[in-house]
């Protein structure tokens, strides 16, 4: 019964990283969900009997998307509706005069 | 090998060569050019045998060529104006741009239209018809910007015709299992009323855009007058006549069995005569000479198609007839202007004037032609009509009759507005030293109107290919000679009742000629023709004393409401409107990606809740 | 507005993926007579490889395997492809956050026990969980961890190519040998062995350390490829 | 026995992974090795399917697990003539763009013909397995090799293209997984031929959801008509010979799957209705769309597409005359179609934007290529003498036989709008007054002889149809009869 | 029992249909092109959980013949969707590799991520 509840808790938590990482609007944040969504995914795997595949989630998932996300959004712009981008384009404007 | 697969070889050989062999002469060219017209030309009078079927099978297709009567008769016509035109078209070619593709696309056309006449089976048939068509668009389009829009506009009505004719093609492999046109014609009669009517109509449709039939003639008076005039004379002359020829097979071994026949006969017969109605008064509005000629070709061709719909054997006789004279007199025209064109470089009425002096064969080859054509008695032309009235009066068909007789008188209008425009009038400064075209273009003009005066004195001539053409298709005459049923000939048979009198005719009108001739030489001295002071008035030399424009403005306005919306006017109407459907269906496309995945996952959607509706069970 | 539509497609879709694995029942056999009794038993008693997954993966869907190594391969060749510059304007690593002094020899001290790690999961790969993915993400991982945490930490280029080349075509030689000696391709050529020795199950623990040391290398190359992007 | 269908696998990959090494030692060999590598594919091709005619289909055992076990290749006579095709193009296109853009740098060659190799044999590997998830997998192979072909030029937007592709191409590798595990679940098997056998025992339910699934997943690179949004902007913005590989090898690959899915998989009657509404619908709205297109690579691209549509009506009639009719297209019009988009590149060569308008008097500078183009054009519009006219002629009167009056009318009527749309540039190409700032471009000697083989074959078939017709009719024979198949693969146990 | 394996199988079956539902939310509406593959891997993981969920057996064990657990064969979980799953895993990171590249090389380009705003091929 534990178990049970555990398992759905954990989902539950999945399914609202999901929905955070949707939703938020600062892309860091909703990448770091989404690392979130594949560590519980890799616990899930595990809880499903395949090891196998939650060493890769866990290795692939958790690690390497998480971080080549961060270096696009480093790359890009961190925010969805590219406040800063805006701001950014500002200041330079600032300057210029 | 077989002397008809041959000849088609020969063609295109020929074509490939010459095309080449501009690379190294000109006049190598030229000659490798008429050789490749007229060696072939003279193979098919010595060696093609009547009936010799050739055959083979490509990509699971059996095919067959051979010649019939029938296609014989067309094949003259079209051997005749391909070598006359050839020859002109070496003179008239000469130092013009594109001469490689020129000779190209016209040795291919011939080999084309002879390919049409040689199939027995419908690939065939289909394949030289859009040979036949494409290399003609090339043709249309050769000169310069100005006539895409033409060529796009004659491509696409081909296209029209050609894609029903090919569903008919289709739709009679369902039938049968081949595509023999004989095979075809034997199990007619047993189809499914149904697929009786639809495939001749769709075959009829395929004809007549060539025929220019009224509402699918639109393309032919731009191509007719844009494209180069030394192979309009074909292209008018000849290769609209293959629409004929495929109508009156269509009519006689098709539509004589269906009850509904006669209608769509009468339906044919009457577009061809709004056709040659309107497309003269057209003619007579002209003021270039291409374009004159080319409405006066579909009003011809109106006649013609009057002619084979009505379908008695007298009418389909006269129709052949006038299919023929009009290849001759059309082709002599169409060279005649191309001279004027090639010696004063336009064809403007307007504008040029007064060659009679200048190119006086040339006049003298436009007279006969526009004689034939108005269908004045001692030519060709006058028994064509002749037979046409008669025939259309026996069959009952009274209305027509007026209509064409209508349009036939109407015809003269432009026929002398043609040979006034460009030779009578006043002389011009401009045009002064213009001289007489050379003689590789006034050989084939001249052989054309002397066969134009031949055939008015000698219509047997040509009528006994007829004949003997439809009596294979069919028409059995228990005499064998179908031209008799005419009143223009008597009892013993070949003889025309008239030919006594139009040797009469031509008698005293050479012997007038001569007189004169003789009798005035010293007397004669050559006026300017500004020189009218005998009326007592002295003209400057700015004004214009013809009425050469403005030629026959009473007229016109007369007839201003029938022309007004021409017919093309629909036409580009509804391209425009299509165009803008077709404009929206590219904004689908919309640009975001987003929007193409959203798409996919609608239609995924869509897939799902039709789910078990969709695949049957 | 398009979001409400779009909200309202995939209720449909929700419904129906829903109504369809349903229809599937949950922790119970599917169906009778598939394949992987087969699997399961052949990878005991025939190639005595005690973890079936890396037998299927390696021998039996051997194939996709070398697929998929060509996927990651060709997906580092497109995006460096992608991201091409002339030499001068390649721009200077990014670093995402400067490190301490700390983590800095954290990093050192770890490390080489990933790496370690790595070699242990893709050498163990027929016997225990993991294998040559595992392990080469692992190894990958290792890498990262120093790329980020020294600036000047670069990886000889033509080594990861030498690496992911001769691993990628050894890959392949082992399967044409298998073809060439036993008539299929991948075609084990070895003798199994003993089920969960180290040396068991034939070619499959050699090709599994072929693709741990590919998939390492090719996930190096698309890290440092990305890294040294500069927007 | 000559060789083994693996090797169209093994060898290319062999190679790719040799590539980098290779240019270490010199730098031509990036260049020269790919060119080989397809030579030898094409070689084995042709070798494997005389072999196959008199011994029959080869079902290749991929490691030494019989076929519903392992992963198996099938050379068939269908999936063989589809191979040699594919093979024949990649060559071509190597060839071609031996020196395509003379200024290329020499890391982007060698991804640009290491993509290239794999993508020709990630859809042979399509075409060739028998296993559903292999399929996947080379798919994927496909796709990305596509993408980053696709964005080879920095300078264009072809990033925006590659990543619209991307973006159909993840959902419909999300989707195709979806079908594939409720294949699985249902019958616990991945080899198509054992799907095949056991399809009767599926819920209905199940089998059409998985259809659902499948069919919209291989859609997208089919381009069907509402997936196929990529399609014209990865054309307009990837390297001519990629634009010819893709619409020559690619969707033909992926067209394959499709049939192969619907014919042989599946016993739903209704889908080769389905196949045919939407093969109607692509070609229509296609077609339509390519005519007021004012770039010439996006209206080659519509073109494209609404061909396709019309090998996938074919397939739909269902009829052996259909798939045959439907082959003979799917061949023509891989081949009219790179030569199009070959002899088109060069007619646009120095323009980044490909307008039409940059063909203007085109013909007076570079008059074979402007030829060979028309001779497309000609060709692809159907006008016999050609090869295009053969295979619609196939396709009408199989439309015919099944008496689909209509569908051979409605082809019609479009097929008018695509000779205005392709006359319209031919007409700009030999009428038009050449624009001041266009540069023609003389196409390399290694360009030419691809685009010379290519209209010779156009020539050829167009003459002498004989030559491949044989081969198609044995192809369409094997497509339809599904019996043999699962019999020849399951037998190989 | 039953009840436990039934309320297991929505949640499970549900979470992961959520998992799909949310990443194609995400792609088919956000406008930033990171937020789309962000989608695309929700949406992937979704999938991947859902075929490892399909090929889950009540009290199975892993597909593993370790020493001291050598269970019959039909007393583990089916290791096909397995294998199937450790494939697409890294296919899919494949995948969102060169989408992020593509997403590094648009910003160059365009200077925005906006999807709505990278559109010039139209029509």
């Amino acid at each position: 019964m534990i178990f049970l509840i555990t398992v759905l808790l954990i989902l539950l938590l999945m399914v609202g990283a999901a929905i955070y990482a949707i939703v938020q609007k600062d892309l860091l944040f909703a990448v770091i969900a989404s690392g979130v969504i594949s560590l519980i995914l890799s616990i899930l795997f595990l809880i499903l009997q395949a090891p196998d595949v939650a060493l890769t989630e866990a290795a692939i998932g958790v690690a390497l998307t998480t971080i080549i996300f961060i270096i696009t959004i480093r790359n890009t712009v961190r925010y969805e509706d590219e406040r800063n981008k805006k701001k950014k384009q500002k200041n330079v404007k600032k300057l210029a005069k | 090998m077989n002397v008809i697969f041959l000849i088609l070889i020969l063609f295109l050989v020929g074509a490939i060569v010459t095309a080449f062999a501009g690379k190294w002469s000109s006049l190598l060219q030229d000659g490798l050019f008429i050789l490749a017209v007229t060696i072939p030309a003279v193979l098919f009078f010595t060696q093609v045998e009547m009936n010799q079927l050739v055959g083979w099978t490509r990509g699971g297709i059996h095919l067959e060529l051979g010649l019939t009567p029938f296609s014989y008769f067309f094949a003259i016509l079209v051997l005749l104006l391909g070598v006359a035109s050839a020859i002109y078209s070496v003179g008239f070619m000469h130092g013009k741009a594109r001469k490689s593709y020129y000779y190209f696309n016209y040795l291919l056309t011939i080999m084309a239209m002879l390919g049409i006449l040689f199939s027995r089976d419908f690939i065939s048939f289909f394949v030289f018809w859009e040979i036949m068509t494409w290399a003609s668009y090339l043709m249309v389009v050769m000169n310069g910007t100005r006539t895409q829009e033409i060529g796009i506009k004659y491509f696409v009505f081909s296209a029209i015709g050609a894609y029903a004719m090919l569903m008919a093609i289709v739709l009679i492999h369902a039938q049968t299992g081949n595509f023999l046109i004989q095979d075809f014609i034997d199990t007619y009669p047993s189809l499914a009323h149904g697929r009786q009517i639809l495939i001749p109509i769709l075959l009829l449709v395929g004809f007549s855009v060539k025929a220019a039939v009224m509402p699918l003639h639109v393309w032919a008076p731009g191509s007719y007058a844009y494209s180069p005039m030394s192979f309009t004379s074909v292209f008018s002359g000849a290769l609209s006549k293959m629409g004929i020829y495929g109508m009156v097979i269509v009519f006689v071994t098709l539509l004589s069995h269906l009850p509904e026949g006669g209608l769509i006969r009468d339906i044919i017969a009457w577009m061809g005569a709004m056709t040659a109605v309107i497309a003269t008064l057209w003619a007579i509005a002209q003021d270039d000479a291409r374009k004159l000629l080319a409405y006066s070709s579909v009003g011809q061709l109106g006649y013609i198609v009057i002619a084979v719909a009505i379908g008695t054997p007298m009418a389909m006789l006269a129709g052949l007839f006038m299919a023929f004279m009009h290849g001759l007199f059309k082709g002599a025209l169409f060279m005649v202007v191309g001279a004027v064109e090639k010696q004063t470089g336009t064809t403007d009425f307007t504008k040029v004037t007064g060659l009679i002096r200048k190119m006086p064969w040339t006049f003298l080859t436009a007279l006969i032609s526009i004689i034939a054509l108005a269908g004045i008695p001692p030519l060709g032309g006058f028994i064509g009509k002749w037979m046409l009235y008669e025939s259309l009066i026996l069959s009952d068909h009274y209305l027509l009759v007026i209509v064409a007789f209508f349009s036939s008188t109407a015809a003269f209008l432009y026929a002398y507005k043609f040979l006034f425009g460009f030779f009578l009038g006043q002389e011009e400064e401009e045009w002064a030293d213009v001289k007489e075209a050379p003689i590789t273009m006034l050989i084939p003009m001249l052989a054309l109107a002397v066969g134009s005066i031949l055939l008015g004195a000698f219509p047997q001539l040509i009528l006994k290919p007829i004949n003997n053409g439809l009596i294979s298709l069919g028409f059995s005459d228990s005499y064998g000679k179908l031209w008799e049923t005419s009143t223009l000939f008597n009892e013993w048979g070949d003889k025309v009742v008239l030919q006594p009198i139009i040797y009469a005719i031509m008698g005293v009108f050479l012997t007038t000629l001569a007189f004169t001739y003789f009798r005035n030489r010293k007397r004669t001295r050559y006026v300017s023709t500004k020189d009218i002071s005998t009326s007592g008035e002295i003209p400057l030399a700015h004004e214009n004393l013809t009425f050469k424009e403005n030629f026959f403005q009473p007229f016109l306005r007369a007839v201003e409401p029938v022309m007004k919306k021409q017919i093309d006017w629909y036409y580009r109407e509804f391209g425009a409107g299509l165009e803008a459907i077709f404009n929206f269906t590219r904004r689908i496309y919309s640009g975001n990606g987003q929007t193409y995945a959203l798409y996919a996952v609608i239609f995924l959607i869509v897939l799902l809740l039709l789910n078990g509706n969709l695949f049957g069970q | 507005m398009k979001k409400y539509i779009v909200l309202g497609l995939l209720a449909v879709l929700g419904y129906y993926l829903m109504s369809i694995f349903l229809l599937v029942d949950f922790g119970l056999p599917h169906f009778a007579h598939g394949v992987k009794d087969v699997y399961l038993s052949s990878s005991k008693n025939i190639l005595k490889v005690s973890n079936a997954v890396t037998a299927i993966v390696v021998n039996f869907r051997g194939f996709d395997t070398l697929g998929e190594v060509t996927v990651l391969f060709l997906s580092a060749t497109a995006m460096s492809g992608i991201l091409y510059k002339k030499r001068h304007d390649i721009g200077e690593r990014s670093i995402l956050f400067p490190a301490s002094s700390i983590i800095r020899s954290g990093a050192k001290m770890l490390f080489p026990s990933i790496t370690l790690l790595g070699i242990y999961v893709f050498i163990h790969g027929h016997l225990s969980p993991g294998g040559g993915f595992q392990g080469g993400t692992i190894i990958a991982t290792g890498f990262l961890l120093m790329l980020l945490t020294y600036q000047n930490y670069s990886v000889s280029h033509n080594r990861l190519v030498w690496v992911e080349s001769v691993a990628g075509m050894l890959f392949v030689i082992i399967g044409l040998a298998g073809y060439f000696m036993k008539g299929s391709f991948l075609e084990n050529v070895l003798p199994v062995g003993e089920l969960n020795d180290l040396f068991s199950g034939g070619v499959i623990g050699i090709i599994y350390v072929l693709v741990g040391f590919k998939v390492a290398a090719e996930l190096i190359g698309i890290i440092y490829t990305i890294l040294h992007e500069k927007g | 026995m000559v060789g083994s269908p693996v090797l169209f696998v093994a060898i290319p990959l062999l190679a790719a992974f040799l590539i980098p090494l290779m240019g270490m030692i010199w730098k031509e060999f990036v260049r020269i090795i790919p060119g080989l590598v397809l030579a030898y594919m094409l070689v084995l091709s042709v070798s494997l399917i005389i072999y196959i005619q008199s011994h029959g289909t080869i079902v290749e055992v991929i490691s030494g697990w019989g076929p519903p076990v392992g992963i198996n290749l099938v050379f068939s006579p269908f999936s063989g003539a589809l191979t040699t095709l594919m093979t024949f193009l990649g060559l071509l296109v190597w060839l071609y763009s031996h020196k395509f853009k003379r200024n290329v740098d020499y890391e982007p060659a060698k991804k640009y013909f290491i993509l290239l190799m794999l993508m020709v044999t990630g859809s042979v590997g399509m075409v060739l397995t028998g296993d559903l998830f292999n399929m996947f997998v080379f798919i994927e192979i496909v796709s990305i090799s596509g993408y980053g072909l696709t964005s080879f030029f920095v300078r264009r937007d072809s990033a925006e293209a590659a990543f619209k592709f991307l973006l159909m191409g993840a959902f419909a590798s999300s989707f195709l997984l979806i079908g594939i595990m409720i294949i699985y679940t249902q019958l616990g098997t991945l080899n198509m031929a054992e799907i095949a056998q056991r399809m009767p025992q599926m819920d209905y339910h199940m089998k059409v959801f998985s259809l659902i699934f499948i069919l919209v997943a291989i859609g997208v690179e089919a381009e069907t008509f509402p997936l196929n949004g990529w399609a014209p902007d990865v054309y307009t913005q990837a390297p001519g010979p990629i634009s010819a590989a893709m619409s020559g090898i690619v969707v033909k690959a992926a067209v394959y799957a499709n049939i192969r899915i619907i014919y042989t998989m599946y016993d739903l009657q209704g889908a080769y209705e389905y196949l045919l509404i939407i093969g109607l619908i692509t070609f229509i709205v296609a077609e339509t769309a390519a005519l007021k297109q004012e770039r010439l690579k996006r209206m080659l691209a519509y073109s494209s597409i609404g061909q396709m549509g019309l090998a996938m009506i074919a397939f739909g009639i269902g009829t052996k005359e259909g798939v045959y009719a439907a082959l003979f297209l799917m061949f023509s019009h891989a081949i009219i179609k790179s030569l199009l988009f070959f002899s088109g590149s060069y007619l646009v060569y120095n323009k980044t934007s490909k307008y039409i308008k940059h063909v203007n008097g085109m013909g007076k500078y570079l008059p074979i290529t402007a030829f060979l183009f028309t001779l497309g054009a000609f060709a692809i519009i159907g006008l016999p003498p050609f090869m295009g006219f053969w295979s619609k002629l196939a396709l009408l009167s199989a439309a015919a036989d099944s008496n689909l009056v209509i569908l051979v009318a409605v082809i019609l009527v479009v097929s008018i709008v695509e000779a205005v749309y392709y006359l319209r540039v031919v007409n700009r190409i030999f009428f038009f007054k050449k624009r001041a700032n266009t540069k023609p471009e003389k196409p390399t000697i290694n360009a030419m002889i691809a685009m010379l083989s290519l209209a010779a074959i156009v020539l050829v078939i167009g003459f002498y149809p004989d030559l491949v017709t044989g081969l198609i009719e044995r192809a369409a024979d094997d497509l339809m009869d599904k019996g043999r198949y699962i019999g020849e693969i399951l037998s190989k146990n | 029992m039953e009840k436990y394996l039934d309320i297991l199988e929505i949640a499970i079956y549900g979470s992961a249909v959520a998992l799909i539902l949310i990443g194609l939310y995400g792609a088919l509406t956000k406008k930033s092109l990171i937020k789309i593959v962000l989608g695309l891997s929700i949406m992937d993981s979704g999938i991947h959980l859902m075929m490892i969920a399909l090929g889950y057996l009540k009290g199975g064990t892993a597909p593993i013949f370790s020493k001291g657990f050598e269970n019959s064969a039909d007393q583990m979980v089916d290791p096909i969707p397995q294998a199937l799953v450790l494939t697409a895993i890294v296919i899919g990171f494949g995948v969102t590799a060169v989408a992020l590249s593509l997403v590094i090389r648009l910003y160059r380009h365009h200077d925005t991520l906006r999807i709505d705003e990278i559109k010039n091929l139209k029509w």
